[in-house]
This record gives structure tokens, C-alpha cells and sequence, in this order.
């Protein structure tokens, strides 16, 4: 184990993974010279050169299928795309091209591509740049989605990105990259597809994915104290979604929160309350509620983006909510 | 100058015409007797284009096609009773009937695919052109689209960064006048769009679309270029769609004056005539028997070709290994 | 009342609109001189000029920015993006420009234009002119997003998204379009934002949109041939959602099935789920059920398509088991 | 050639220039105490540019902006006070502290507006032109963007579109030799991006973009032929950022000797050798300590200013009735 941010586990698993495959590149905008703005490629270049590793043009929409074409043809690409916010521009090509190609040609080829990104509030980055689109994404079959909460799952679900035969959309989180952890040494992956109970509790299920998970963990320990034990479900991947995990849980505890940083309408935790109202329905006592940002263009004035997005005062406050209804 | 191709090139090429223009005859009779389901998009007065763009292609080189494709498919040498097969939506088709008429794709012959989404396949095309890069092999993709088609983001992302990379990849644009139904005088601010070629740094090359040896020379000399590492061509082959737009066009809009014009031109009348310089008369009329029997044989088999178990529909969403052209 | 097809009744609303208001102007692919593709334009080139209705080059994001910028300025335009399939190219300018300008703004400036499109399965135009990607645009605050089933309620609700102030996407359906219905006289506006009970019943509440909306019609026919009386909600806008008519209907009738013809994972149907759970969850005798498309790239085939989409039979066996539930 | 701007013009231009210089410095210095919030966008040797491109607008033209909008928010003419209340979240901003740097708009202004997507403000330019073409007034829309965006699909797009309508539209290109932190070589095919120009139908026209009478005059001439109904012009105006591409720049990516070469010609020093040819050193001076002043006294106002009340989160969603530039 060794304790590192972030932005170093993802760094470390980049560099183990282009040292181990030759197929492995990365592409993105300013991931080579300057290391990519959140550093998460730094020395890539400088070890694997400038043809597995290029800056690209600031053309999104070609970079995705640019990403596409070399994955058909035996590459394993790591695009960097800079903000979720951006992944608009992407979307064509991951849902019309990337995301159908094994199925409708009928297992023809397979597309082992990662597209990085970050996304989420906090930082006064403002409404084009502190977006959590993932509902757009977990939304299309034929599309892996993760969203890891600590470095050790951040590094291990990389790997196990890259070395998988789909499209991976890999959604990292602006303010996570300085948070530390312990990240196991050697060949650490982390399946795709495995939620995880981050802590055990027996009140009630806080389900939650990517930052929000580090928040729902602080508010169980507010919770604690008011002596309710929430039990924290870290989902890690987004799709394929891990029912079981859920459904377990919310059948011992009988109460769900289901957290998501995104808009909360036609956010993904309807996804998860509705995988809950189908899985436990009996189990339950009282409704899931649910908990996303505010239903608004994210606002810039600290104020304004404080009382906008999900935090861990506001996933207690949901909770108490929770238990009561 | 290159060596022409021979009479024996030529006729087989012929060939490869006739069989296109056979089968979209025999598709447009079916569709009138509600035997196809879908739109679909015949080529008919452009097989010069279609055919002179694949044929000089190598088994590895690749090539994403359009919604219009029947000709690239039968340039790059698919096997036409799959091709039928999969726009009869049958098991045995290339696709297993899952991509119908506009997504037929075959791995083995790097056709890569067939795209319903105008301007979907370029960057895909660049990402393989990318590939081959990395691998430094002398493959090279072709990216054909439509004159419509190059009015889309992805065309012109897609050439910046071909020339800029110097990118093994030939863009290959059948300008046939409309994009669906509207004329290019209100689609294009040029009436030429090799001249954009110069804003990308590639060489841009206009050719007669219906004369078969010069789209053929032209591709030629672009697949050489890219062969050597001098990057990218974009090549404008100028031709005209003799039929509507597809199969469930209402037509009005094609004047008959223009009609009547192109029909003068049509291409598998001219290289009847070039290879009637070539070739003796019974030699001619062997070669359009063989065409009008391969296709009817085609056909005949094809439809006789069973459908997919509906329980198909379950085939996995996901690769669980890699596959690939 | 006059009898006429959905595409007609869209058709004379927009007519009518643009001789009500100089404002009003159409622009899309193939709008002008061929009328749509739909049809749904006819007749309006040739009685409003070739200034107010623009055939445009195939170039989707620059069209949607477009319709942003002339709103912006003054203008109140309707947009055709032909296939819901498109509408990822759209997405960018959708979600980062026209949805946060009102808001972002704090009111300097609104975007009254309309964005009209089709989807849907059905009709074998396979895996990229077949979604129903509702669930892209109904997420995103500042949009609104409706869905009518019927001709009047098309015909009311193009009215209502023409003289509304802000983004209105507006969802056809491609098996609609030669549906009829009666259409009222005069000025037929239809409240953007209220849904409305199709059929009344007492044991089961079915939430549906567009073309679901008729087969859940034709499934409770079925149904009420079994003695099950279902009360059938059609949404009509699926943004901002009426609550309030969905859970007064649930509260009565103590079962639900919702049903969308987006993927059932991440799609509109989880909202609408977690909707029921949050407004009505002591009423309800059972768990909330989802029908919606397979998780899977939309295939061509007709048995596999037929096995992919819900019809009034899978709406029919869906609605027993939730009552079995 | 019209008449070159007088003494008073350019002193006021050049007044402006300061005013932008000596805002971006503070507001580097306030990034460095840490009292301001995401990151700031300078364009510290881009003034000329700036301002030469906004300058000679009159109040109905309008701009579309970028990340890096301070000139243009001065040269539109645009309250500083409260400019800077916006980059400080202050309610008294042009959107209340929703917008923040990158998204300040002042629809009185023509100001419409900033914007954080790289190539983003296209389209939306575009669709200005058109509005202002059908209404057939004089007014004219400029899209400002950078080296970067150029290479975006929604600029070609754009291009394409104003090109082929002859619409009344400026593209005016800052080309800073950088995208982020990327050089120009490694995102563009071609040196020199108003080439391109000629593929779209359109003048291209270069200037050094660090001589304010260039840009002025190259603007002033797209302008009149805007305004005569010959449509768009493509500026490209060849400038440096002096600094990192934002306040949280890492730095290290521009070579010494380049940021030398640049220093040297740095626009406000060049425009003040003009002007001291022109005016005396005391009017000079004059001018600078009404610069100095006046961005003194609007620091001073805006951090005073309040922060919006949290409960401003809940603005309405939705406009309820139109209102516009
Ligand atoms: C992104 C996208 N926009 C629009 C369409 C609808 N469409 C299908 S083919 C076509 C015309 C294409 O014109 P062109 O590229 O010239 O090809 P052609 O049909 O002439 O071969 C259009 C508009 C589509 N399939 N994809
Ligand atoms: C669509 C999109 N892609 C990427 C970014 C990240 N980004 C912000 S500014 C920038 C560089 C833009 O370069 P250029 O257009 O030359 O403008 P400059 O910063 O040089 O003024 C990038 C890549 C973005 N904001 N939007
Ligand atoms: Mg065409
Ligand atoms: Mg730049």
C-alpha cells in the first residue's frame, strides 16, 4: 500500500498500463507536453513518446471517433476529454458509433477505449464547467460507466478499463484529484460492475458514487452521533449497475437515500430509485428519497453553487428526512 | 503517370458495376412490391465513384462507408449474399441481420461499416488511419462520404487533424449534387469542395465521378501518397444520383433537364464503351451475363435465408473479449 | 373539428403560426422545396419565401446554434432535426448554450425557439434512426421537452411550444405521423406542462407518452376484456413533468406501470418511477413497474426489433404482472 | 481606404487597453491572495486585438465572446463595476454572480455573451446574422474566437452557413499561437487559419494583431461590407498571450525566447509610441491616470458589493415572457 492523491493513482495506472501494452495511447487536449491540466498524464510523453501520446486539436467529436477507429483497428486509446461538460460534443459518436458496433455487427470487432473525464461542482468553475452528466451517458447500452470515490478504486477500475473490450466512459471528479488514500501495489484492478459497501450500517442505505460517496461517508458519521448507522454503498460503476449490492443492502436497512451529484430530474438517481422500488419494494419503509443538485444551470456566486449541489450537511439532512417519511 | 489498369482490371471492375446497378434495380422492384423494410439508398449513375474508389484498395486498407454504400461494398469485395442477407435483415447476413441496409460492416474485408449518421464515419476513418500510424504499417483508410456530408463538423475536424498528423487516410467525397433532396447551391458555399483541401494542409484533387479510370487513377495516386508517409488527399469525384434519394423519396425536386443531362453521362454506359475499344462484343456481353447471374443467384439465396431467432435480441451488450479486423 | 393525420396537424400549426406571427421561421434539412421528409413543412417555402423557410446545409450543431442566435435576437424558430438520433449533435449547443442562457443571465435575455424532431422504432430504419433519446433532453433544466400522441394535441402543443419564451423540444414520432384524430378549429393552444387522463380506470394507473400512449389505449382495451379497468395517463410534456396528475391518479387506483420507449435503464420510465415513489408511495399496493426498450443498440431485423420495442401486448402482459405484483 | 481613426479614437481605444491591462494584473494579484474563485482567463498582450475588434461597433451590433472576453466586455462598452461585480459573484453583476468570468452577457450592450465552450459562440453568432438578415436591418454579429476554436466542427459549420447565406456576420480570429497550453503547430494543419476562408465563400484577411490601426481598420472594413449585404469576412488576428493561459496556469510550456520576442511588442506599448506622435506626454499621462482610476474605483465598488442571498438559487427555471437584447 502507499498512500497517494488521486491524481497520482490515475497517473501511476497509465503509466503501468502503456509500460505493459504497447497498444495503450493516450490522446487529449494538452495531455502531453503540459501533462494534462489536472496532471493526471504527466511524464507520459517524456517515457512513451509523442506518437502514443498526443496533444490533439480542440475537436472533440473527431478525438471520440478518432478514438473509436484506432480501438477497431487493435489500438487501446485513453482519451482524455478535459470537462464532462464537453462530452456533449462526444455524444454522437458514443452513442450512434461506439456503443453499437459489438452488438449490431454482431461481435465483429470490439472497442477497447477509455474516455477519461472529469466532472462536478465545488470550484467555482460555473455552468459550463461543473456539470455530472453521467444519466447521458449511463443512459446507452453498449457503454461501461465509472465513477470511482478513492484513489485505490480510481486506480484499479483504470486498469480494468483499459484492458476492457468496450467503451468505457471513466468519470473522474475535480475535487477528488487532492484527496489521498492507500492504493494497493502490483497488479491492482478493480472488476467493473461491483458496487462496494464503503461502511456497514444498519438504519438506513446511502447510496452514492464518485465524491458524493466521500460525502455520504461524513454524514454517516454525523449520523452516528445523532445515533443513527447508515450504511454507505459506494456503486464504483454506474453501468453496468450493481443491483445486487443495492438491493441487499436496502433489504437489511429498509430505508434509501440514493445520492447523485447530477440534476436530480431524469438524473441517475431515478435509475436508482428505481431499481430499488423494483428489487425491494417489500423491504421497504418509507420511500427512497432522492438527493441531486438543484434543478438549475449550476450558478458561479458561492452562495448560489453551495446551496445548488448535494454536500454531506445536505445528505445528513436528506437522511433524517428519510427516516422519517 | 502510373500504369492504367488493364482490360482484365477494367472489366472486372465493370463487372463490379453492373452487379451494383443490378441489385439496386432488384431492390427498388422489391421495395414497389413491399419486399424491403427501410429506406434504402441506391447509387445508381455514380458506380464509376463507388467502385473506382474501392477497387484499388488492398484486402487490408479499410474504408467507412455511408448510408449508400452498396458499390463500396462490392468494390471491397464482400460476399453479395451476406450483403442481401443483412438488408433482408437474415442471420446469415454480415451482421446477422442486427444492422440492416445502412450498417453492414465486414471486418475481414475492412469495411468498416456501412453509417446512417451523414459524416459518422469520418472520424472513425481518422482514428484507424491514426492506428495504422502506430503501427507503422502501410495500410490505409478511406473515408467516403457525400457532398452533404462535408458540410458536417466532423469533416472538417477530421481533415485538420489528418493533415496535421499526416495521417495515412484518403478522403473520398462523391459529390452527386444533393444532399437528400436540396441541391448543393444551397448546402455548400462552394460549388467545389476540393478546394478546402488547401485550408488543411493536404493536396485536394477534383476528378469526373463517372469516368471510372480517372476516379481510379486519382485514388490510386492518393492511396501511393499515403502509402509513403506523405499524409493525407481528399479527393472529389463530381457524379449524380440517376435515381432519388432513396427508395421512399417522392422525388419533384431533381429538374428533368438535369436528369436528362446525366443520363448522357451515365457511367456503366461509358465504360461499356472504353472497354468495347478493349474487349470484343461476346467478350462484353460475357461479363454482363456473369454479373446478371451472380446477382440473381444472390438474391435467390439470400431471401430464402432465415431470420433471426427473436431471442437473438439477448446477444450479450458487451464484448467479453476482443475482436477485431 | 376537422379529421386529419398528426404530420397534417402539425403542419396547419405551423402554418398558422407563421401567418399569425412575422416572427415565426422554419429552417432544417430538406424543409424548404421538398416540405420535410415528413412532410410536416409542406407548402410553407412556396406561401412564407425562401427567407423564412431555409433548407440548410446538413450541419446540426451549427443549425441548433443558429435557432439559439436568431431567438436570441428577436426571432421565433423552429427547428427540424430530422431523426431523434441527431439530436447528439444537437446536444452541445442544447445543454450548454440554450439551456442556461435565461437562467445564467438572470433574465437579460429568452430563447423562444423550438427544436422539432422524430424518433422512435418501428418502421426497420434500425440501430441509428430508431431511439427515442427522451431521456437526453428531459434531464436538462432550462428545456422543456414535450411528446403529444395525438393529432390535437400536436397540433395544440406546436402552438403552445412556438409562442412559449423559452427551448421547447418538441418529439414526433415516426409511426404517428399518419395516425388522424379530430382537431379543434380556431386557436387550439394545449398548456404546455399538463398531462391528462386518455382513459379513466380504477385498478391500475399506466404512464405513457407519444406513441406508447396509444398502445397503452390498445392494451387497456385488452385489459378491460379481462375485467382489468386501467386508467391510462398520457404526459404530453415530459418537462416540467405534472406531477400532480400522475399522483392523483396512482393514489386512486394503488398500481403503476410507467412506460417510455427509451431504454429501459437511465430512461424517462426512472423518473417517472421514482416520481410515483416519492409522490404516492403509501398508496400504492405494489412496486412501480418500468417497460421500455431493451437495453440494446435498437436491431434491425424484424423479430428482433418487434422483441426489442414495447407494443400494446408487451404493455398488455406488463400491466398483469404489475397488478400481480 | 476610409479615414483612419482620429487622435480622441484612438486615445479612448487606448484608454481602454489599459483599463483591461491594469483589471487582468489586479485580478492576477487578487488570484495570488486568494480572493478570487475559479479561474480567470487573461489576455495580457492580446489588447489590440480586443479592443481593435469591438471598438468600432456600434451599440446594436453584437459579439459573441469566449473565456478570455475582458477586451471585447471593455471595447462593447460595457460598465466595468459591474463586469467585475460578475467575476466576484457579486449580485450587483450583469448576472447577479450566476454567470462568474467566463459568462458575463449584457443583453443592452450587444454584449451575447462570454462563453466557456471552446467554438461555442458560432452558431449562436450565426444565428444572429440570420435574425438581423431577415430583418434587413444594418445590424451585424461578430463571433470572437481563438487559434483553438477554429479547429472546433462548429466554426466550419458556421463558416459553411454564413458563407453560403452572404450573412452579416464577422469571424474575427485571435490567434495567440496557443490553445490552453498546446502550441499552434501541434493543433493546426496550417499556419495561417484565414486561408481557410476561401473554402467558405468568404474574404480572408490577416493583421498583425498587435497593431490597434490594423485591426481596427480590417474591422471596420468586414463591418461595411457586413453592412452592404456582401456577407461575412474571416479576420485573423495574429497576437500572444504575454501570460499562462489562465490563473491556475502551471506555466513552462511557452519558451523563454518566445515570450521575449512577444514582449517586445507589446501592444500598449506600441499603440502609446502612436499616440505620443499625436498628443503630448502630459495628455498621456492623462489618459493613463484616468485608466488607473477608473479601474481603481470599480475594484474598489465591486468588492464591496453583496453576494447574492442563497435563496436566489430558486430564479425561475423558465422565462415567463420574452425578453431580449
Ligand atoms: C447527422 C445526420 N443528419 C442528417 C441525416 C439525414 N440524411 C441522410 S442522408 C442525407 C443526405 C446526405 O447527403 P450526402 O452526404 O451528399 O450523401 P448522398 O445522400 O448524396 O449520397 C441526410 C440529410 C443523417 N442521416 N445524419
Ligand atoms: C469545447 C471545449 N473544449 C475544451 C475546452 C478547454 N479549453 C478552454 S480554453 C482552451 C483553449 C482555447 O484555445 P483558443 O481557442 O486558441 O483560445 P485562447 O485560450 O488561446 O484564447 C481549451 C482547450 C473548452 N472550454 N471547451
Ligand atoms: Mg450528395
Ligand atoms: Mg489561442
Amino acid at each position: 500500500m502507499t498512500r497517494m492523491r488521486y491524481a497520482e493513482a490515475l497517473n501511476r495506472a497509465l503509466h503501468e498500463e502503456m509500460a505493459r501494452d504497447e497498444r495503450v495511447c493516450v490522446i487529449g487536449e494538452d495531455v502531453g507536453i503540459y501533462g494534462g491540466v489536472f496532471k493526471v498524464t504527466k511524464g507520459l510523453r517524456e517515457r512513451f513518446g509523442d506518437l502514443r501520446v498526443r496533444d490533439t486539436p480542440i475537436s472533440e467529436q473527431a478525438m471520440t471517433g478518432l478514438a473509436i477507429g484506432a480501438a477497431m483497428v487493435g489500438r487501446r486509446p485513453v482519451l482524455e476529454i478535459m470537462y464532462i461538460d464537453f462530452l456533449t460534443l462526444c455524444l454522437d459518436q458514443l452513442v450512434n458509433q461506439a456503443s453499437i458496433v459489438h452488438y449490431i455487427w454482431a461481435g465483429q470487432a470490439s472497442l477497447p477505449f477509455v474516455l477519461r473525464t472529469q466532472g462536478g461542482a465545488g470550484a467555482g468553475a460555473a455552468a459550463q464547467h461543473s456539470k455530472s452528466l453521467d444519466a447521458l451517458v449511463a443512459h446507452v447500452p453498449g457503454l461501461k460507466v465509472v465513477a470511482p470515490a478513492t484513489p485505490a478504486d480510481a486506480s484499479g477500475l483504470l486498469v480494468a478499463a483499459i484492458r476492457d473490450p468496450n467503451p468505457v466512459v471513466f468519470l473522474e471528479h475535480k475535487l477528488l484529484y487532492n484527496t489521498t488514500g492507500e492504493v494497493p501495489e502490483g497488479d491492482h484492478v478493480v472488476p467493473i460492475g461491483q458496487a462496494h459497501v464503503a461502511r456497514e450500517g444498519t438504519d438506513i442505505t446511502i447510496v452514492a458514487s464518485s465524491k458524493m460517496t466521500l460525502d455520504a461517508l461524513a454524514a454517516a458519521e454525523t449520523l452516528a452521533a445523532e445515533g443513527i448507522d447508515a450504511e454507505v454503498v459506494d456503486l464504483r460503476t454506474l453501468r453496468p449497475l450493481d443491483r445486487e449490492t443495492i438491493a441487499r443492502s436496502v433489504r437489511k436497512t429498509n430505508r434509501a437515500l440514493v445520492v447523485n451529484e447530477g440534476w436530480t430530474t431524469g438524473g441517475f438517481g431515478a435509475e436508482l430509485s428505481a431499481v430499488i422500488m423494483e428489487d425491494a419494494f417489500d423491504w421497504l419503509d418509507g420511500p427512497v428519497r432522492r438527493l441531486g443538485t438543484a434543478d438549475r444551470p449550476i450558478p458561479y456566486s458561492l452562495p448560489l453553487e453551495q446551496a445548488a449541489v448535494p454536500d454531506a450537511a445536505a445528505i445528513t439532512r436528506a437522511a433524517r428526512l428519510t427516516l422519517a417519511g | 503517370m502510373r500504369n492504367a489498369p488493364s482490360a482484365e482490371d477494367i472489366a472486372r471492375m465493370y463487372r463490379q458495376m453492373l452487379v451494383v446497378r443490378a441489385v439496386e434495380e432488384q431492390l427498388a422492384v422489391l421495395h414497389r412490391q413491399g419486399k424491403t423494410r427501410g429506406p434504402i439508398h441506391t447509387c445508381i449513375g455514380q458506380e464509376a465513384a463507388g467502385i473506382g474508389a474501392t477497387a484499388p484498395l488492398e484486402r487490408e486498407d479499410v474504408v467507412t462507408s455511408t448510408h449508400r454504400g452498396h458499390a463500396h461494398f462490392v468494390g471491397k469485395g464482400l460476399d453479395l449474399r451476406r450483403v442481401l442477407a443483412e438488408i433482408f435483415g437474415r442471420v446469415t447476413g454480415y451482421c446477422r441481420g442486427r444492422g440492416g441496409h445502412m450498417l453492414v460492416a465486414s471486418a475481414a474485408d475492412g469495411l468498416l461499416g456501412g453509417n446512417g449518421i451523414v459524416g459518422g464515419g469520418i472520424p472513425i476513418a481518422l482514428g484507424q488511419a491514426f492506428g495504422f500510424q502506430l503501427d507503422g504499417s502501410r495500410r490505409v483508410a478511406v473515408a467516403i462520404f457525400g457532398d452533404g456530408a462535408a458540410q458536417e463538423g466532423t469533416c472538417h475536424e477530421a481533415m485538420n487533424v489528418a493533415g496535421l498528423w499526416k495521417l495515412p487516410m484518403v478522403f473520398f467525397c462523391e459529390h452527386n449534387l444533393y444532399g437528400l433532396t436540396v441541391h448543393a447551391r444551397y448546402q455548400s458555399s462552394v460549388p467545389d469542395l476540393h478546394v478546402r483541401a488547401a485550408g488543411y494542409g493536404m493536396p485536394g484533387v477534383m476528378v469526373d465521378g463517372n469516368d471510372l479510370l480517372a476516379v481510379h487513377g486519382a485514388m490510386r495516386d492518393a492511396l501511393d501518397r499515403a502509402r509513403r508517409g506523405d499524409g493525407p488527399t481528399f479527393v472529389e469525384a463530381k457524379t449524380y444520383r440517376m435515381t432519388g434519394f432513396s427508395t421512399s423519396d417522392m422525388g419533384g425536386y431533381q429538374p428533368e433537364e438535369e436528369m436528362r443531362e446525366w443520363a448522357a453521362r451515365d457511367p456503366i454506359a461509358r465504360t461499356r464503351a472504353l472497354l468495347a475499344t478493349m474487349l470484343d462484343e461476346s467478350s462484353l456481353e460475357a461479363v454482363e451475363r456473369a454479373a446478371a447471374e451472380e446477382v440473381e443467384a444472390a438474391f435467390a439465396q439470400a431471401m430464402a435465408d432465415p431470420f433471426p431467432d427473436a431471442a437473438e435480441l439477448d446477444a450479450p451488450e458487451y464484448a467479453v473479449a476482443e475482436a477485431r479486423p
